[in-house]
């Protein structure tokens, strides 16, 4: 039963965080809507945050730095999420789509 | 900006002294009636549905002149007498007052000539039937002198 | 910490059975008070004063049907009411009774009751979409941008109790206060405030941001019954709405909670420490202080009308946010000054 | 401040609320179909008729004393007033005189009356509002007057107690001591309203500068009654086109022009004190003699032409023009009803505002729906 | 080596919590990235950043757990439902010429970078070193406004423009 | 000069040439019978004690717009639009009712007659727009077309209704 105690170990923690990074990367390919895309950038900022916060608990001499960063990525993540929505919501606007190849115009 | 404060605190104020308002009502009384476990009694001018008046020996005073049937604006009551032989007057033999489609407006009874309708000060008039509301108020009437018969025994 | 956590887990179902009993029978207050703020009795049919009320209310709405509107989406619309529910249970765990019944001693008490509360608004918001109704949907929107609108003060208030405790955990927060009436925070000139002279105020934005938090009247727009119908739960019957019902009670508890906790010293005794029967004491208090904080709720909800959103959300940021901001600041700068 | 300067309304961007037949609001079976654009109001239409039961035509086929109880059936809130008004048109067509005492009580009754319909609007308005508890309030007061009522007139809501030329009993003592006792009441829980909804500043904020009604609309749409007299137009019937003893007694039109639904609130609330003095002075003047006329046509046949009577009911103007052809029924019997008027000028006034307030302001119009349908 | 616990003992329990919530977080990702409707899809990133807040309570880290809700569920999660609500009231269901080869390539790639990553996680001798304090709430609040305040403030001024442009965006698009 | 002559004199210039022929009724209720039945004049004045109205106007459906035009510019408000059958003249009444928010009090009664089997007017909702409501009632109950209705659909009947209730020969 040594699955009882993965969670006592780094690569656990790493793995998970590469899996919900390599979840992300495939949402933001496969999706077609922007929201999509920003949900699965959402996983991958989720991904990256999980790595930070396990070498923090695991590796890092002062674990401040792993939780301060991770904090960091979450403002980081707040403000993109505002920024991109606002983004949909004009192109909703002025496309009646949130399809990204709707959107031909933006191609110049 | 002196707005801004007395906005405040007027507003502060006048919400306070609602919540005094019902603050008092609090350990006051109920003002209802727990309906089914007490009643009210009724005004003397209470305008139930129609009953007929019985007279001295119980029989109605009705003579069958009709003109609560034709006073009636939506056609609820429905009555036949007959002359029984040797007897001048027509005695009433059946009164079905359609509760249905009554309105309660008293026309019957301001149209009545010879004291033969009241009011009654039934109230509790809640049925899940329709056939509930078809009264035979000679049965009525017949019951009530059966039952102030028997008081007086 | 591996230890501490089964406990949590353990007293989140002991929160359940507290929670439940606490929602019937708050439901069942709010039925008599209003009724005597009302003039009449409230219930009374059922049990001696009405007191089977909440449990038959229970029975009966256990054994309706549970109408699933066509066209929704099924599993988000099953789930919302639970999520309605979890957050508030979550967040009992943490609640300290006395200074020794607590579930979890977690170091971030304060920060978890509100990041379950927000959770808890997703379930609003969740629930009055998938319903397919407009009144729900709108309903919904209303919840949230009032949810997120009084989260603002509510935690800059809340913060500046934690500046002046100097702990984010909430039984510390209550110890802090102990030694009698006047060390309570809800006092002004406290010395570990730095003598603010401002703290009754920030028991009122935190007490005016607790109802709004929750949802209830004035503040109740969500559920607008003149407007909206049923506002986000117009779709749910049977248990989906009992879910919703208690959860919303709950949550009251926990605003409740959470002022007692802040502002009123917790478990701590009015008149210093006394000496005798520490624990029952103790737990007499708090709760004592919890049910008046209820009191008030319900007194309010059945005094005012029912403000608008844009009156709401005036309130929040033309005087909420900036009283409570100016607050933080003061305090910050006079607990540097004098402490 | 009206909620359209702030947001460009998108006509596109619309979708249809159904508010109604059966909504908390509408206190009856009314339908608006609101085109929304989020919680602002793009359009309304009002759809009626729901309970639409053509009591034009059941005139057309009653006698004009079997038609008297249809009145109570219009407004069932002031179904006294809309008594009064019948019975005044039969009476100026049939020229029957009305004993003195007779009018003052109908006056009385209809005071009376009055109060109750305004008891039970601010009550339903204010559980429009959200605030539950004055409904109770306003219900444990109207409650007096429908014992009061009760008590001669034999029943709560729909009386029936006019007859042409008089009335069909008269009022006995307890009533008198129990109208005394029920104006020095309502004085007191009219100080109470005062500090539990009327000086609210939730109340206050909801309701002043919205649903506004000015002048030119009332005039276009013939608003009447409290809706009109909240935008400053000095117009009650019973003063500018008096009937019965109403000129013989002091009181005084309420008229706020604040436009707004405070403006209409407010009114209301004034109209209830003045109907209290109606009421004192009555009781104080109240002279004997018999409540029905010596001589009265048995049959009641007006002879052939037009006649109109207005009266000032609770929510306005109603208006009941009779076209005789000498015969026992009606020929043509045409109601106009006050809050079909009033109504009809909020799909026009809600435009551009907040469902809520648009929720408020409806409340702030006292819709009584069966008067409304006929 | 670890010594494995038993089932039945409370570290076990522990490890059972562990198990379930990985397994949660793990479908709520998977939903988020897969879900055919956005609704269903956020519904699947709530969970899964739920799920995150508790593996970051494991890594002994409270605040951060109470953070990740409080933000990425109470803000984030919130706004993108608002987004949904403004702008795609039903989904289209439409398949567009670049999309058939978008879902192989988007997994290919995905799956790569999952390989690589966690078998560098799995192989590499990470290096420990002794903890100089505990990293708690008190030392991360110290730390962000001495060592980090320069940060702590550029992240204040993005967060402010964020929402200036938000706003500016958004509005922008109203009034055509 | 009071409202109820300035009315009369505006009214003036929609009959040039009978302006002579208004007449003023007074008496009894008898009396006033017989006089109504003489009272030929498109303006009549009534006895507001007997009637309830003070003046009477007979107008033809073209000239009802510009009735209503001149009513309104005298500040008079709408109370009513209805109509009344007179199947023996094969024809339909509509009676427009106009009253002031004045204490100078004039109550105006309109009429207009249009024939029975095919009845048709303008609409005068360009003026009064409180009359949509009523002219869709007037439709409802008579069948009477409004031309230029913006929305001449049942009011107070059931959608799908093709019936006139108002109407003498209509029995349920």
């Amino acid at each position: 039963m040594q699955l009882l105690v993965i969670h006592q170990y780094l690569g656990t923690y790493l793995v998970f965080g590469a899996m919900l990074f390599g979840l992300g990367i495939y949402g933001l390919l496969a999706r077609r809507t922007l929201i999509g895309m920003l949900i699965a950038a959402e996983l991958l900022l989720a991904g990256v945050s999980i790595n930070f916060m396990a070498f923090n608990r695991f590796l890092t001499p002062d674990p401040t730095v792993g939780q301060i960063f991770a904090l960091f990525i979450m403002a980081v993540a707040a403000a993109e999420a505002a920024i991109g929505l606002s983004i949909v919501v004009a192109v909703y606007r002025r496309y009646r789509s949130v399809d990204s190849e709707d959107m031909v115009n933006l191609n110049g | 900006m002196s707005g801004y404060f007395t906005d405040l605190w007027g507003g502060a104020v006048s919400l306070l002294e609602g919540m005094w308002v019902t603050l008092k009502e609090f350990p006051k009384r109920p003002v209802t009636v727990g309906y089914p476990h007490e009643h009210l009694k009724m005004y003397r001018r209470f305008r139930g549905h129609v009953e007929l008046i019985g007279g001295e020996d119980g029989s109605p005073n009705c003579i069958v002149c009709s003109m609560c049937e034709r006073a009636c604006p939506s056609n609820c009551i429905s009555m036949t007498g007959e002359k029984p032989e040797g007897s001048k007057k027509k005695v009433l033999t059946s009164y079905i007052l359609d509760f249905t489609t009554c309105s309660l407006c008293g026309s019957c009874v301001e149209s009545c000539n010879f004291n033969a309708l009241k009011f009654s000060n039934e109230y509790n008039l809640a049925s899940t039937r329709r056939e509930d509301f078809i009264i035979d108020l000679l049965e009525r009437l017949a019951e009530q002198n059966k039952a102030s018969g028997g008081g007086d025994d | 910490m591996e230890l501490s956590l089964l406990n949590a887990f353990i007293a989140v179902f002991i929160a359940i059975a507290f929670v439940g009993a606490n929602a019937a029978y708050l439901v069942w207050w709010e039925r008599k008070g209003a009724g005597f703020f009302q003039r009449r009795p409230g219930p009374t049919e059922n049990g001696p004063w009405g007191l089977l009320q909440p449990p038959l209310d229970g029975i009966k709405l256990m054994t309706k049907q549970l109408l699933i509107p066509g066209g929704v989406d099924k599993a988000i619309f099953m789930v919302a009411p639970v999520l309605a529910m979890f957050p508030a249970l979550v967040s009992f765990v943490t609640i300290p009774f006395s200074s020794s019944i607590q579930a979890h001693t977690i170091e971030v008490g304060v920060l978890l009751i509100f990041a379950f509360a927000a959770l808890g608004s997703m379930s609003l918001l969740v629930a009055g979409w998938s319903s397919r109704n407009k009144y729900a949907m709108i309903s919904s929107i209303r919840a949230v941008s009032q949810t997120v609108a009084y989260e603002i003060p509510l935690l800059i208030t809340t913060i500046t109790v934690v500046l002046i405790a100097g702990s984010l955990e909430l039984s510390e927060i209550a110890a802090a206060q102990m030694g009698g009436i006047w060390n309570w925070y809800i006092w002004p000139f406290q010395k570990s405030a730095g003598f603010n002279i401002f703290m009754p105020i920030s028991f009122m934005i935190m007490f005016i941001c607790s109802v709004a938090e929750t949802n209830r009247a004035p503040f109740d727009l969500g559920e607008a019954e003149s407007e909206l119908v049923a506002g986000f739960h117009t779709e749910y019957s049977s248990m989906g709405f009992g879910l919703f019902f208690m959860g919303e009670y709950a949550n009251i508890v926990i605003g409740a909670c959470l002022i007692t906790i802040l502002f009123l010293g917790g478990w701590a005794c009015p008149f210093g420490d006394l000496g005798f029967f520490p624990f029952t004491h103790h737990v007499g208090w708090f709760l004592l202080k919890l049910y008046l904080i209820i009191f008030v709720f319900v007194w309010i909800r059945w005094t005012f009308p029912r403000t608008t959103i844009y009156g709401l959300l005036n309130l929040s940021w033309q005087y909420m946010i900036p009283l409570s901001l100016f607050n933080l600041l003061l305090t910050a700068a006079l607990i540097k000054v004098f402490a | 401040m009206n909620q359209m300067d702030l947001i460009e309304l998108q006509p596109d961007e619309t979708f249809v609320l159904n508010v109604g037949p059966q909504h908390p609001a509408t206190h009856g079976v009314l339908r608006v179909k609101m085109t929304m654009d989020g919680e602002y109001i793009y359009d309304a239409e009002t759809v009626l008729g729901y309970i639409h039961r053509m009591h034009e035509k059941m005139a057309e086929n009653r006698t004009y004393a079997q038609y008297m109880p249809n009145m109570g059936r219009l407004d069932y809130l002031s179904a006294m007033a809309f008594n009064h008004g019948y019975a005044l048109v039969v009476e100026r067509a049939c020229g029957i005189e009305v004993p003195e005492r007779a009018e003052y009580i109908r006056v009385l009754t209809v005071e009376l009356n009055r109060i109750s319909s305004h008891l039970v609007w601010l009550g339903a308005f204010v559980l429009d509002l959200g605030g539950f508890t004055p409904l109770m309030y306003c219900f444990d007061d109207r409650e007096y007057i429908l014992d009061l009522l009760e008590s001669i007139t034999g029943s709560r809501l729909t009386y029936c107690y006019f007859r042409f030329g008089g009335l069909y009993n008269d009022i006995d003592e307890p009533f008198i001591e129990g109208t005394r006792r029920f104006v020095k009441r309502m004085y007191k829980e009219l100080k109470m309203y005062a500090k539990l909804v009327t000086g609210n500043i939730i109340l206050m904020k909801r309701l002043r500068g919205h649903g506004i009604i000015d002048q030119n609309m009332c005039q276009r749409y013939g608003a009447t009654g409290p809706v009109a007299r909240g935008s400053g137009i000095n117009y009650d019937v019973r003063r500018n086109e008096p009937y019965s003893v109403y000129p013989e007694l002091d009181f005084d039109i309420p008229v706020d022009d604040g436009c707004d639904s405070y403006a209409r609130y407010l009114v209301r609330m004034e109209e209830m004190v003045q109907s209290l003095r109606i009421i004192e002075q009555i009781l104080a003047k109240l002279p004997e003699g018999p409540i029905n006329p010596a001589k009265k046509p048995k049959i009641i046949k007006p002879p052939p032409g037009d006649y109109y009577a207005a009266v000032e009911t609770a929510r306005g103007n109603f208006g009941i023009r009779l076209v005789s052809d000498g015969g026992k029924n009606a020929y043509r019997l045409k109601l106009r009803s006050p809050t079909y008027s009033n109504m009809h000028l909020f799909d026009e006034a809600c435009r551009g505002m907040l469902i809520a307030d648009a929720l408020a302001f409806m409340g702030s119009l006292d819709l009584v729906i069966p008067e409304m349908d006929r | 080596m670890i010594e494995t616990p038993s089932l039945f003992s409370a570290d076990g329990l522990v490890g059972l919590i562990f198990l379930f919530m990985i397994v949660v977080t793990f479908c709520g990702g998977l939903l988020a990235a897969t879900a055919d409707r956005l609704v269903r899809a956020l519904s699947g990133l709530v969970i899964c950043f739920t799920g995150v807040a508790g593996i970051y309570y494991f890594l002994n880290s409270p605040f951060m757990a109470m953070m990740q809700i409080l933000i990425y569920v109470g803000a984030v999660c919130v706004t993108i439902s608002f987004a949904i609500m403004l702008a795609s009231p039903e989904q289209k269901q439409r398949r567009g010429t670049g999309s058939v080869l978008a879902g192989p390539i988007g997994f290919a790639v995905g799956a790569l970078i999952f390989a690589g990553m966690s078998g560098l996680a799995l192989t590499t001798n990470w290096q420990q070193f002794d903890k100089i304090n505990e990293g708690s709430v008190k030392q991360i609040g110290h730390e962000l406004l001495t060592t980090y305040s320069m940060v702590f403030e550029l992240i204040s001024l993005v967060l402010l423009i964020a929402i200036i442009g938000a706003v500016v965006i958004a509005r922008g698009g109203r009034n055509q | 000069m009071s409202i109820l002559e300035k009315t009369i004199q505006a009214f003036a210039e929609l009959f040039p040439e009978e302006a002579a022929a208004t007449v003023a009724v007074d008496g009894t209720a008898e009396e006033q019978t017989e006089k109504d039945s003489e009272a030929e004049g498109p303006v009549v004045a009534r006895d507001y004690a007997t009637r309830g109205f003070h003046l009477d106007i007979g107008v033809a459906p073209d000239q009802l717009v510009r009735a209503a035009e001149i009513l309104f510019a005298l500040d008079y408000f709408i109370e009513s639009i209805t109509g009344v059958d007179w199947p023996k003249e094969k024809q339909i009444e509509a009676v427009y009712d106009f009253c002031r928010y004045d204490f100078d009090l004039c109550r105006v009664v309109v009429r207009t007659r249009t024939p029975r089997d095919e009845p048709r007017l303008p609409t005068i909702t360009g003026i009064y727009t409180g009359a949509n409501w009523h002219e869709r009632e007037t439709h409802d109950f008579f069948g009477v077309v409004f031309d230029g209705h913006p929305n001449l659909i049942p009011l107070l009947l059931p959608e799908d209704a093709d019936f006139h209730p108002l109407l003498k020969d209509f029995t349920a």
